[in-house]
């Protein structure tokens, strides 16, 4: 089976003078087409430069420096600003973090959820946003006809992100990419989004590339982690093997710096791992990568 | 050359952005007298050849043995714009009006010199005595003294309106009156529109159809708007006349014609060193008059050899000026005890010709001498405020001093109130007698040769510093014909004379 | 009974007046607090939880005197520590300070961290040189920062470091209580081991007593002794660690926890036990709100108490 | 643009304006009020008259570079009053709240209701033309903009960590303004004082336009430039170096204003206008 | 929306209350008086008579407070009092004047938002760019003139040297007399809304829902035609509405160079004759005006940003 998406080798930074600054340093992986991929690591360690890249939205500073981004066969990184953006929105969509600011202050939801049908289906407005309603009933918006003529600044949080799902995924995309789509929510809120993400496409077969700092949102959420540092992409596995059986220094740091629940009531209260004292060399971090050879996708046959 | 009829006449009125009111008993600007010139005739009027009040609407006067009772016999082809013709009633009409204490109107203190307007002025009486209906077309005067009426009545503030109209509000926004020219329209802050009035009692006159009188009072923009021919006349500051005068397709029509203003700095008494006579005479000394009249003021004025003008009649022609000698006003102020010099301040208005400009062209010349020029600038309204409070330590103004050259020396009779004119505290016993003696003389040869000696008086006492006499300039294009060298004001110009040739812009023709 | 406790909240109730204008008076007010009570004993870890907007912060600031309570009182050993006889800003500094959330907005950019610790000393009439730098240097090692770096500007830290001397300035002046509000909610994953392990530490070293606001529930099991539950201005539940961890009771509770996304889950350490099910209220009682929608914060809710079900442990409970 | 352009251009003009105001006593050749000669009035530049000479034979160059201490004093003096009054009453307005916030609001409010130009036109009339008076006219005038920058910043900072924290410590009230607000809220107000600098200088020479400015013998640019404007036929340097003057020193006010907030304050937040 | 608007319209009154107050008492202390400044040209002669009675028949030898009570009484009553000088109800002086100076602040606003919006827009797409180089420099020049200077030189060259406009006055009220003082007037509000525009459009560009916009395969110009304008839009209102409510005041020196019958002239007139009534009630209607366009303005950006009229 061949991957939906395939990264390779991505360098990305920003040019000054002659000289190049570069923030990713060679990520490469893949995901499979229903897979759900996820990116952790530190702050600032590429996670939203990465996904920048695949859908193509760096910003001007930024540029790719090298590597290829294949998606359903194609070189992203070599393609037309016009074929790019046909893609977009279409193909590969993306969740962004702060739901508030993401979406038009000055538009109705059910606009700009419609416009997504406009764009890429043909459909009128008329049309569209009768589409729109049915798309916020799918990311189970209670009275949809009612919210679709709401403002933005008049839903909650948790409801906001539900449109921009509802936007992102209106078109039946093929990779949905969500950088950190919860951290701006409350506990019980990203509980329900959450979950809504995971049962959308998982019934509609769409890829997700997952980003997060949070261990324990990934580990619900994901059949397989990437775990990055410095622009590196240190350690590939599956989920569960990558709780159990951390290998890069990073990560076992990572893991062991988190409480977590339960354990007190069962080991005792114990100190947690502080990564600064436990990684001893942190310039020598990158220079080991242990990427685990592929399992195939549970439930698909390769 | 005959004159042509018909035409517009883009007038400019430069002293203010604005025509107070259009009802022109309510204001003594000079702005207003634009529009009363073209709207309203008075009982006199300037004859500006002779520099004599002359008879207006009265075809004849015969004056009383006593100077006191003057008949005037009414011109029968007066009309006003309302088509009511001239009669006795209406003078009389006017004459309340502008007396009447409610209105509080500045012409009150001209008229006031006709007998019974006191107590007319103070409600205990209906009627001012003074003033007797003869029939439709005689009217008698009496004065409560024996002057020459023709100064005070000609004014703008005491001009005829007629007695029929209903509702006196109305003249302040659509004026009726006797002259050449009807109101047609007043865009407030823009310009005010009158008419040729048919019906004019000159024969023949006015020529032109249409007078536009435009408001411009920045310079700078009424030099381009006449360089660029949308204005037909504009008055000229120094600066001006100098670069107009080195145009050779300006400079041959200007007219020029000496005003009765004299620019002086006022010198007040309380400041100890400016009591003496000497000090005074010293700074005169000092000042190098002529040549801050020819550069700085472009020769744009006459320098000034005592208070009264040259087109006064009592102007003595061999009354030498102060010399221009440093070193006179060096040995003066020694004399005085002031050879290290004193300092004293200079309330100046920005004005360009009598202002600031000048206090700063002076300040060097009395630096020399050692005396210590300090400008404070004030507003120009503020100005008569602080002079006529006596709130001041020197000042420089511009005062009319003409054309009755005895009202001009009353200024510096003891008895004038520093308020009202006297404005240096002037006394001199001495001037009081030969003031008072000129006052009393009927018979005008002997009266200027008092006044004359006066001003020269005045002139030795220096209570100012005598700067210059104004020359005002008009530019005018060159087809237009019939402007008059008027010496009270030159911006004032008789419309009905006026014409203008086919050499115009099509558009004005 | 246990001792006296050093702090008690009674019935606290703090209300904001909706689009405060003038014009507003007699406007609608908005309940943030709503009769909340609460002890803290010395040297324990007293943590709050709750979703955001619950009044938290709200009650945090009350207590440290930077929000003025509508209603109820809050005692520090017994005397009061609000209202009009409150003690003055100066002797308050001495008995609680606060750890900000944000390291970054919580130093002024422009001094260095030795003129910030330095100058409440001062305030607190400890003027000599030498006993400055003693004191500086003593709690600079303790937050496990060298006092060289005292000198520094706050930019030139990282926001670990920064949450450090945050520390540091709320320990100089040797505070009995110190409030902590989402103390590493905004740090990076890294390292909130260590500012927790700090944290840890410093209570043991001095014996402090923390009150501390989170929503983090893995670190507030780790680090509490007692948690109080919120929800929208009220406690709901509130007892010793284990047994809101272990037995929760309330709706609210048990749904909060079930809410949290736990990497323990892969690992096989389920907590699905706790909260799967659904928990009677005891006879006569209900819950008189089960935490499943927002109530409207404009109007005081409905009168309902705190009922012990075991020992120290508390439920919200309205009489059925 | 590169950041710094703006800062390096407007940093260099101010510098100039400052430096020939410091230094015009050593750098005129004449006397700016005293060394008038008539005869040599209007003189066209030359090499000893380098900007020529104006319509009382003054040194047109010698008064420009006197003129620079007039505009330096009038843009600094009537900004420092600006800033003091607005920063007193924005600052303590956020920090206090309550009635008294309610009362500065209003009271800005009432000032930006007022075009600037023409409050400082009624102060004018009522104190007088003349250098003092312009002080304080344009020092009354335009703190209100002042007065919201301070105001909005004291207020996203009062919620601040360490504001809260200094009020934990045990600091005052005055304390906590001056050692953690104001240093902190001074970067966009310092903005706002440079740009009002560049428009008191300009204010002034409007209100010279109108009769109301600083009067000679100052020589102030606005006064020269009034002076000028007549002359722009017959002695065109007389209008033409004060113009310059005025334009690139409120120039370099202005580059300099917009390059200290590209520096400090990178979203504007400083002026809406 | 009605309520707010309602809310919009009382809350200007107050602040109409203090500034009536404020020139009030700046006016009842200025030096000199109309009766004084009737001597300014030195060419007639005080009579203190006639002053006396001037002033009674003002009003002016009452004390202060009375003549406060006075004031505030008859402008309860709208009623703005009689001018000294023209002895007519200064509303109808206003009146007469209010047009010229709205229809050269109309002219002068449009000639900057038809310039500065394009300009400052396209300068923003392309930041860096010649086009914003040259744009942003202009605008900082244009911020940088004595506007009487700038007026002085249109008026050179465009009346005099090249012949193409008149270089003064209000004329038959035609749009050829409009142009050089609009453009004069124009120019500063041209130089801050271009700039305004510029760093307006560059916030939005910058904001999240943009980033989402691109995300959604729009092309360049349908992100700014659908989700940049509008918003932008909302900043450009405001800016615009704050200038154009100042203009009438700004538009004093022009006037007065231009020779605009507009109420900025009558006021600089009003205050050298020291004819108090009218200026304090031109103050007041250009205050007014000011207000009356920034609730406008708040009105209409209630109507197009959908957060303001929730509250
Ligand atoms: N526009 C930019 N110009 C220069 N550097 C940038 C730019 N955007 C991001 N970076 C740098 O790129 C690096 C990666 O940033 P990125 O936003 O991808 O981090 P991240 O992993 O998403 O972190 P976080 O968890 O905080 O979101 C950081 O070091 C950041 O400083
Ligand atoms: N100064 C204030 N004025 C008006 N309302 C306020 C104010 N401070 C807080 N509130 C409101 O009071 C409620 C409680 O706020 P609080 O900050 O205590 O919540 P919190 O539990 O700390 O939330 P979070 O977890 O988001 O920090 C919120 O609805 C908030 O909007
Ligand atoms: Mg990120
Ligand atoms: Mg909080
Ligand atoms: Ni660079």
């Amino acid at each position: 089976m061949k991957p939906l998406l395939d990264v390779r080798n991505l360098e990305l930074g920003l040019r000054h003078g002659g000289q190049a600054h570069r923030i990713l340093k060679g990520v490469s992986f893949q995901i499979m087409p229903g897979e759900t991929y996820g990116l952790v690591g530190e702050s600032g360690s590429g996670k939203s430069v990465t996904s920048l890249a695949i859908i193509g939205l760096l910003k001007k500073p930024l540029q790719t420096l090298g590597g290829e981004i294949f998606f359903e066969g194609r070189n992203l990184l070599a393609l037309p600003r016009r074929e790019m953006r046909s893609l977009r929105g279409n193909r590969i969509a993306m969740v962004f973090q702060e739901p508030m600011s993401a979406l038009n202050p000055l538009q109705t939801v059910g606009r700009q959820i419609a416009e997504m049908y406009v764009q890429h289906q043909g459909r009128s407005w008329a049309q569209a946003e009768k589409m729109a309603v049915e798309a916020l009933a799918s990311v189970r918006v209670p009275t949809p006809e009612r919210r679709a003529r709401d403002y933005p600044h008049q839903m909650s949080g948790g409801l906001r992100q539900r449109v921009m799902i509802a936007m992102a995924l209106a078109c039946d995309p093929a990779l949905l990419i969500a950088d950190e789509p919860t951290t701006a929510l409350d506990v019980t809120v990203q509980a329900e989004v959450l979950k809504l993400i995971r049962e959308l496409c998982a019934e509609r077969g769409t890829a997700v590339l997952f980003i997060s700092h949070d261990l324990g949102v990934i580990a619900t959420m994901c059949q397989r982690v990437g775990v990055m540092y410095a622009g590196c992409l240190v350690e590939e596995n599956a989920t569960r093997d990558l709780f159990v059986s951390p290998r890069h220094e990073y990560t076992r740091g990572l893991l062991g710096a988190l409480p977590k629940l339960g354990s007190r009531r069962l080991h005792g209260r114990q100190r947690l791992v502080d990564i600064d004292s436990f990684i001893a060399d942190r310039s020598r971090l990158t220079e080991t990568r242990f990427i685990a050879p592929r399992n195939p996708v549970p439930g698909e046959a390769g | 050359e005959e004159p042509r009829q018909g035409g517009t006449f883009n007038f400019t009125a430069p002293y203010g952005s604005s025509f107070a009111t259009l009802d022109t008993h309510a204001s003594p600007n000079i702005q207003e007298e634009f529009i009363t010139q073209a709207i309203h005739r008075s009982l006199y009027a300037w004859d500006s050849n002779n520099n004599a009040p002359v008879p207006e609407l009265a075809t004849s006067v015969d004056e009383s043995e006593d100077g006191l009772v003057y008949t005037y016999h009414l011109r029968k082809d007066a009309k006003f714009h309302n088509g009511k013709a001239l009669t006795a009633d209406d003078i009389i009409y006017s004459y309340k009006r502008i007396a009447d204490p409610k209105n509080a109107f500045p012409g009150a203190s001209y008229v006031a010199i006709i007998k019974g307007v006191d107590d007319f002025a103070a409600g205990k009486s209906e009627d001012i005595s003074g003033l007797k209906k003869v029939d439709d077309n005689t009217l008698e005067i009496t004065f409560a003294s024996p002057v020459n009426p023709g100064f005070s009545l000609m004014q703008n503030t005491t001009a005829i309106y007629p007695s029929n109209v209903e509702d006196e509000a109305t003249f302040a926004t659509a004026p009726v009156g006797l002259g050449p020219f009807v109101f047609k329209e007043h865009i407030p802050g823009s310009q005010l529109v009158v008419e040729k009035f048919g019906d004019f009692y000159e024969e023949g006159k006015p020529y032109l159809d249409r007078v536009n009188i435009i408001l411009m009072s920045e310079d700078s923009a009424r030099d381009v708007a006449f360089r660029n021919k949308e204005i037909d006349v504009s008055v000229l500051g120094p600066t001006q006349y100098q670069a107009y005068q080195q145009d050779d397709a300006l400079k041959d029509n200007l007219l020029e014609v000496a005003e009765v203003f004299t620019r002086n700095i006022g010198f007040n008494p309380k400041v100890e060193a400016l009591r003496d006579k000497r000090v005074r005479q010293a700074i005169n000394h000092a000042i190098n008059t002529p040549l801050i009249v020819e550069r700085l003021v472009k020769n744009k004025a006459y320098p000034a050899s005592g208070w009264l003008p040259i087109s006064s009649p009592a102007f003595d022609k061999d009354k030498a000026p102060y010399a221009f000698d440093p070193d006179k006003a060096k040995e003066l102020l020694k004399e005085a005890g002031y050879e290290n010099g004193f300092t004293f301040e200079v309330t100046a208005s920005p004005n360009e010709s009598w202002g600031v400009p000048i206090v700063e062209a002076i300040l060097p010349m009395l630096q020399k001498v050692g005396i210590t020029v300090k400008p404070k600038p004030v507003e120009s309204s503020a100005l008569g405020e602080a002079v006529t409070t006596n709130n001041f330590e020197a000042f420089i103004w511009s005062n009319q001093t003409g054309p009755d050259p005895l009202a001009a020396m009353r200024c510096y009779w003891s008895k004038t109130a520093q308020s009202a004119c006297n404005y240096t505290s002037y006394s001199n016993p001495e001037f009081d007698k030969l003031y008072e003696a000129a006052r009393d003389e009927r018979d005008p040869t002997r009266q200027t040769d008092l006044l004359r000696q006066a001003n020269n008086l005045v002139q030795d006492d220096a209570p100012v510093w005598f700067f210059n006499y104004n020359k005002a300039v008009m530019a005018y294009q060159p087809w237009v014909h019939g402007l008059a060298p008027n010496a009270n004001e030159l911006a004032l110009q008789p419309y009905e004379d006026i014409w203008i040739d086919d050499s115009a812009p099509d558009n004005r023709k | 009974m246990m001792d006296a406790p050093l702090l008690s909240v009674e019935n606290l109730h703090v209300r904001f007046p909706l689009s405060g204008s003038w014009f507003g008076r007699g406007r609608k007010m908005l309940h943030a607090v709503n009769g909340l009570s609460l002890d803290l004993a010395k040297g324990e870890c007293l943590s709050i939880v709750g979703e955001s907007g619950c009044g938290k912060s709200t009650t945090a600031l009350s207590v440290m005197g930077l929000q003025e309570p509508s209603e109820g009182s809050i005692l520090f050993r017994g005397k009061p520590f609000s209202g009009p006889q409150a003690p003055s800003r100066m002797e308050r500094a001495m008995a609680a300070q606060m750890v900000f959330q944000d390291p970054y907005a919580s130093l002024n950019p422009r001094q260095t961290v030795w003129h910030s610790l330095a100058q409440p000393l001062r305030l607190h009439n400890v003027t000599a040189r030498s006993e400055l730098s003693d004191r500086i240097e003593r709690v600079m090692r303790s937050v496990g920062l060298t006092p060289e770096q005292a000198e520094r500007y706050p930019h030139e830290f990282s926001g670990g470091q920064r949450q450090r001397i945050g520390i540091a300035r709320a320990l100089i002046l040797q505070p009995e209580i110190v409030v902590l509000d989402e103390p590493v909610s905004a740090l990076d994953v890294s390292i909130r081991a260590q500012i927790i392990n700090l944290l840890l530490d410093l209570q043991e070293e001095f014996g402090l007593s923390y009150l501390m606001i989170s929503h983090d529930l893995s670190v507030v099991e780790h680090m509490s002794d007692r948690v109080a539950v919120m929800f929208f201005g009220q406690i709901v539940e509130t007892g010793p660690w284990s047994a809101i961890f272990s037995d929760p009771v309330h709706p609210y509770t048990r749904r909060l926890i079930a809410t949290i996304p736990d990497p323990g889950a892969v690992l096989g350490l389920s907590r699905e036990a706790v909260v799967e099910g659904s928990v009677q209220a005891p006879a006569g009682w209900i819950f008189a709100d089960d935490g499943s929608s927002a109530p409207d914060v404009t109007v005081a809710p409905e009168p309902s108490e705190l009922v012990e079900i075991s020992p120290g442990h508390y439920v919200r409970l309205a009489r059925s | 643009m590169k950041l710094g352009f703006n800062l390096i251009l407007g940093g260099a003009l101010t510098a100039l304006v400052i430096l020939a105001g410091l230094l015009a006593p050593w750098l005129a050749h004449f006397d700016p009020v005293l060394d008038a000669d008539l005869m040599s009035a209007e003189l066209p530049p030359d090499a000893t008259y380098w900007f020529g000479t104006d319509a009382q034979g003054r040194d047109v160059y010698s008064r420009i570079l006197y003129g620079a201490q007039i505009s330096l004093t009038v843009g600094i003096v009537s900004q420092i009053i600006n800033t003091i009054i607005g920063v007193a009453l924005g600052m303590s307005a956020a920090y206090w709240g309550g009635w008294w916030d309610d009362l500065v609001n209003g009271l800005t409010n009432v000032m930006l209701a007022i075009p600037s130009l023409i409050f400082a036109l009624a102060v004018m009339a009522v104190l007088g033309p003349g250098l003092v008076s312009l002080l304080i006219a344009l020092g009354l005038t335009n703190w209100s903009w002042t007065c919201r920058i301070a105001r909005s910043s004291t207020l996203s900072l009062k919620s601040l960590g360490y504001v809260q924290a200094a009020q934990t410590l045990g600091y005052s009230d005055p304390r906590i303004m001056f050692t953690q607000i104001l240093p902190n809220i001074m970067g966009p107000v310092l903005v706002m004082a440079t740009l009002g600098m560049g428009s008191a200088v300009l204010s002034e020479a409007a209100l010279s336009f109108l009769g109301l400015g600083i009067q000679p013998p100052f020589p102030s640019w606005g006064s020269m430039l009034t002076d000028a404007r007549q002359m722009i036929q017959i002695a065109p340097w007389t209008a033409i170096f004060p113009g310059m003057a005025i334009f690139f020193a409120v120039l370099g006010f202005n580059l300099l204003g917009d390059g200290l907030r590209d520096m400090l304050d990178p979203h504007m937040r400083t002026r809406k206008l | 929306m009605l309520r707010f608007t309602i809310r919009r319209v009382l809350q200007i009154i107050p602040t109409i209350v203090v500034v009536a107050l404020l020139i009030f008492v700046i006016f009842s202390v200025v030096p000199g008086s109309f009766a004084t400044s009737l001597l300014s040209d030195g060419k007639t002669a005080p009579d203190p008579q006639l002053m006396a009675r001037l002033n009674e028949q003002l009003g002016l030898d009452k004390p202060v407070h009375q003549r406060f009570i006075t004031y505030v009484g008859d402008l309860a009553q709208l009623d703005l009092g009689t001018s000294f000088r023209t002895r007519r109800p200064v509303l109808e002086l206003i009146n007469e004047r209010i047009w010229a100076s709205l229809q050269l602040a109309v002219a002068a606003m449009i000639f900057a938002v038809v310039v500065a919006v394009p300009l400052g827009f396209l300068a923003a797409l392309r930041p860096g760019s010649i086009l914003d180089t040259v744009t942003m420099v202009g605008a900082v020049s244009g911020l940088s003139l004595p506007q009487f200077w700038l007026g002085l030189l249109l008026m050179y060259v465009f009346a005099l040297q090249l012949n193409w406009l008149p270089s003064f006055g209000y004329g038959d009220g035609s749009l050829r007399n409009l142009i050089l003082p609009a453009i004069t007037l124009g120019v500063t509000p041209l130089a801050l809304l271009a700039r305004t525009t510029r760093a307006g459009v560059l916030d939005v560009l910058n904001g999240d829902f943009v980033r989402t916009a691109h995300a959604k395969g729009l092309s360049e110009a349908q992100v700014v035609r659908r989700h940049v304008a509008r918003n932008a839009l909302v900043l450009i209102i405001t800016t615009v509405g704050l200038l154009f409510g100042s203009l009438i005041g700004q538009a004093v020196v022009i006037e007065k160079l231009f020779a605009w019958p507009g109420i900025g002239s009558l006021l600089v007139d009003s205050v050298a004759m020291r004819d108090i009534p009218v200026v304090q009630g031109t103050i007041l209607v250009i205050v007014v005006w000011f207000l009356v366009i920034n609730t406008a303005v708040d009105i209409v950006y209630a109507l197009v940003d959908p957060r303001i009229k929730q509250e």
